[in-house]
């Protein structure tokens, strides 16, 4: 059996945002925490309303946890990761894999964002044929580095670029993000533990701890906590924090002191940002109304 | 396409499903559900909230959903275990194996959302893969119900035909099809109208399809049989022997691949029994970006799309 | 499709040697962890000796895991759960799964023991159309609860009947055994967290620690140490026992004490009692030559 | 049973994997190998020597060692991922689907001692679905190796294609089938034997007992061509309905379930453009317990199974 590949338009590098990005970005990069903070909050906050009107004009989307994943995205993308907009198949590019690929929305705003392609794109997101499917696809979207959206997926692709970066005596680094919900997956455990045991130094691991799932609070569903002695266990350097917190978030981000893989637990709010959704489980796909929209639009500029 | 069914009032299967479900909890205290999280996705709030101890909700974890309803089994329930069909079937798929049909549990297994309904999210969350992954199970019946009224028939077989079954549970919306009258029964195709040069068979949301596409080619002269095989396993083989000794030719509708599905079963029992000419209709392939309606008429699974392969395999193209 | 049955004469009850058991079985289980030692001790060896024969006489085996789980099998079928082997349906039985599958032989060896079968089928071991199939299938064998074979398999099955019996309000308990190279499954760390969301305090699972697996020891292959934080942090009480210690392993096998479901680390000898297989990960699943079958008996009657 | 293929000399194709494998990592350093505490059973002890670092065992986690396999596609290698096939298809089911195969990473599949190799462990441990279940992904090319030499030449072939790629290993002794000069192409099946009255279809190890087959329907008159179809996924849709066309009738013969595997690949092609007979033998239902040989006599998977099917289909029997 074949795969039909997408009759869409494919999407392409915009070049201006695509400059800017690599000079900013550098500078955010070479930056302290501290000094880099205020600015990559400005960048999420755009990247916030990006995210509105992209779930907005799709009818459809996750927006909860892409409120909530928002930061540690920005923070990853533009302020730790040296990605390539305009080469997105850079063989020494720094690696970014979203697990949780329900977000998708949040990605694609970030990439967006850097320029992987126009910002004007997003308004496909989900319209027929468009590469911007409702789950993150490589073929069709630059910048991504393997197909999520089934949870559990993303974290052993990533142990295993991780570790393929070591066998080839490589620099880049490999940040995952996944969902706390998506820690009840086993196979995250199965990947937690070959990375601890190839001692990957070069992997982040990223729990959006918002403390929500689909249905329910994670610890009414099934509990996770301690979660930090969970990763423990497991043979990794544990870093908790406000994931909402630029300076904290770039301060875990920086690479492991132990030799061992590090796991940070991002303390976080679903639909951070905007008052009505934050961590109320029914905004995990609800899909805000216009006047939903502008309200949450207005308190995303102050 | 102004056609009968396709301007008939339409149903959200899931409700029937869950109220079915209730129904019978009611009535047996044996009766649980088993999910991933998907407490609503699975239309089980009502239930949770009539039973709430009988919801057992195991997080995202399907590989343990699949084999704590084993145990629940062992224990001597009848887990009704219900999560998005791709997930259920791909992440659970050696737990469906060895824990329910060797080990030879009375596990319900209830693939919400099958096929492309989940249209814009994409391939990951498709479940065009599910027919032909549990037609390779042994001893697992599978069931795919064509309207509200067979979605409630197939809980309720599936609740006391103390065996392994695997249902798939339409959330894109379909009109009703099933006469009152209609059987439902393992190995017993439902036969909706009567016909002579040509069958169509079909499942799930292509039965009012084929219904559709069976009056059109009567406008043609062309006389259409059609079949809703609802149980993939098993099939109804006499059925399908019957057609094609009977009409000589057969068309196969399907929201899935055709490497091991509803199609490639006919055409088992075709070759075997009677070769006549045989056109499949199913998913080529990880569909695009789109919404369930719009895939379904990117790949052909419509009203035209069945009536043109009929006339194909006819030779009146 | 239809599962085509077993054409093999099918397994009965031993009325002696069961008869024999419910007896014997009742004084142990009503016996302290002290006094029932030396005759849990005495079964143990006596069905080393069985697996041994067993083994030989299929030619076929896994041969180091049968020994090193022997004493917990024993301790467990005979000194803890109350079995039936004239009624092996029966609803109040409490529950045993070996989930390590491949260590059928002394499963089998041991539910002879208690008089599920008679022990000269035992001789029936991986032959044509035998029920003693060479991993436990529960149509076949009575007293199997769930078909095993597959690693990670009968934990969540364990975990669903231990659940099964807290919505039916039974008492029955149930005691799963696993390997420690299974614990390399994602789908035990999934059951994990569900047993202990549930509070399933009727539920024990034991880890036969014997620190090979298939191909080399654990921690050389992917390391699970440390094993009893990892159990801790996911919600169990832990306990660790020299597991070849039948009043240890009695002990442990002791109810919940903190409402919580229990996990006892058992350090075991992977080959134990036969000096030139223990601890050898080449005994994993070699088969003994007669001389060796030889040799390895008169060690056990010591 | 005293014929020719049957007597002759047998051979292990694990070993040729794993030789072919290590001279393609010494000339590529691109390929690794991943396994599931399967370095002995995958045999690849003497790869793991000679390439220590190379040999990445995730211990008994398939849906890790997946996932793992992927990404280290990802980072530029090529790996080929290698463990018993039961457990490497059913229990990372998933992970092939939207990691391998849908996201569209040259990983290589290596299904270890399938079909019913295992013998006595039982159907845990066969792999009669794996055929079904792999068909059943988009994209996914599935080679079935009959003898030494097409073993060798799948390891190249996947290596060098690009593509994700399952290839069935298998442990069942079996005799030398194949020419020299036989071509081993995707989509190509390996004509080897002329015949004009029926034709065996047949895959891996019943390639040899389809020759034996045609060599006893030969002493009765009964001209059975023989096609090795080697590669179930992209088939020879030409060969088979040349087959069909130019010799009236088909058997096909697999060491798998007929759900979706090489019968069923068969008979779709056959109906939709010739039909004609067709008999499918394979695998029934999970086995009872018995070494590789008797369960393979005990199902007719024989030379002997095959010729009777062939005189079934030709009304001979
Ligand atoms: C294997 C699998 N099971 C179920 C789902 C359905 N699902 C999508 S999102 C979600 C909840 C995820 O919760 P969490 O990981 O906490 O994400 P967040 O709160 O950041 O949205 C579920 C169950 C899925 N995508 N994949
Ligand atoms: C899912 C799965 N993967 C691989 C195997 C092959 N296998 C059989 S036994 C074994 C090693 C088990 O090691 P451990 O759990 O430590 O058992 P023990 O040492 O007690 O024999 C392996 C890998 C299997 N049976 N199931
Ligand atoms: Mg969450
Ligand atoms: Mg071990």
């Amino acid at each position: 059996m074949t795969t039909v590949l997408e009759p869409a338009a494919p999407l392409q590098v915009d070049d201006h945002a695509a400059h800017v990005y690599q000079q900013r970005s550098a500078l955010l990069r070479a930056s302290s925490p501290a000094e880099a903070a205020a600015e990559l909050k400005g960048i999420a906050t755009a990247v916030r309303r990006d995210i509105l009107t992209t779930i907005q004009s799709a009818g459809m989307g996750h927006v909860g946890g892409d409120l909530s994943v928002t930061d540690l995205l920005v923070t990853a993308l533009w302020g730790t990761l040296r990605m390539h907009p305009a080469d997105p198949g850079h063989p020494q590019r720094d690696r970014f894999v979203l697990s949780k690929g329900h977000c998708a929305a949040a990605l694609y705003s970030t990439l967006a964002s850097c320029g992987f392609f126009p910002r004007a794109r997003l308004s496909e997101f989900m319209a027929p044929l468009s590469p911007l499917n409702g789950h993150p696809a490589r073929l069709k979207v630059p910048g991504v580095e393997t197909n999520s959206g089934p949870l559990g997926h993303g974290f052993p692709v990533a142990a295993g670029i991780a570790l393929g970066a070591r066998l080839r005596g490589e620099a880049w680094r490999t940040i995952v993000v996944l969902g706390d919900g998506e820690m009840q997956e086993g196979s995250n455990w199965e990947a937690a533990m070959t990375a601890a045991h190839y001692r990957l130094s070069n992997l982040t691991a990223v729990v959006d701890r918002n403390r929500l799932q689909q249905g329910a609070r994670t610890e009414d569903t099934t509990a996770l906590d301690p979660l930090d002695a969970k990763w423990e266990s497991f043979g990794f350097e544990v870093r908790v924090i406000d994931g909402h917190d630029h300076q904290a978030i770039k301060e875990a981000y920086a690479p492991s002191t132990t030799g061992r893989p590090v796991a940070v637990i991002a303390n976080t709010v679903k639909g951070k940002g905007v008052s009505f959704m934050e961590d109320r489980v029914e905004w995990h796909h609800k899909v805000p109304t216009d006047e939903q929209v502008r309200l949450a639009l207005e308190e995303l500029t102050r | 396409m102004s056609t009968l069914t396709q301007q008939a009032a339409t149903f959200d299967c899931r409700t029937d499903f869950a109220d079915e479900l209730i129904t019978l909890a009611r009535a047996d205290e044996r009766i649980v559900a088993v999910c991933n999280d998907s407490v609503g996705s699975s239309n089980l709030v009502k239930f949770r909230d009539e039973f709430p101890d009988r919801l057992i909700n195991v997080g995202i974890a399907e590989q343990d959903m699949v084999g704590v309803a084993a145990g629940l089994a062992n224990a001597g329930f009848i887990p009704f275990t219900s999560a998005a069909a791709p997930f259920l079937t791909g992440r659970a798929m050696e737990q469906i194996k060895a824990d329910v049909a060797y080990t030879h549990r009375h596990v319900v297994l209830c693939g919400q959302s099958p096929g492309m309904a989940y249209g814009e999210l994409g391939p990951t969350h498709h479940s065009i893969e599910d027919l032909s992954w549990m037609r390779a199970i042994p001893g697992l019946e599978i069931i795919v119900p064509a309207d509200p009224s067979q979605m409630r028939s197939a809980v309720r077989w599936a609740a006391a035909s103390g065996k392994p079954t695997y249902i798939r549970v339409p959330r894109f919306k379909v009109p009703a099809v099933t006469p009152d009258d209609a059987p439902f029964e393992a190995g017993r195709a439902v036969r909706l109208t009567e016909g002579s040069d040509v069958t169509l068979i079909a499942i799930g949301t292509m039965v009012s399809r084929a219904l559709d596409a069976a009056a059109a080619l009567g406008r043609d002269g062309i006389s259409a049989r059609v079949l809703n095989m609802t149980f993939v396993e098993p099939l109804d083989a006499d059925a399908v022997v019957a057609a094609a000794r009977e009409t000589g030719a057969i068309v196969t509708a399907e929201e899935g691949l055709l490497s091991g599905g509803l199609g490639a079963a006919v055409a088992k029992v075709v070759a075997e029994n009677h070769p006549v000419a045989v056109r499949m209709l199913g998913v080529p392939a990880f569909a695009p970006t789109g919404s369930a309606a719009f895939l379904l008429e990117h790949f052909g699974l419509t009203a035209d799309g069945i009536a043109g392969a009929a006339r194909a395999v006819l030779g009146r193209a």
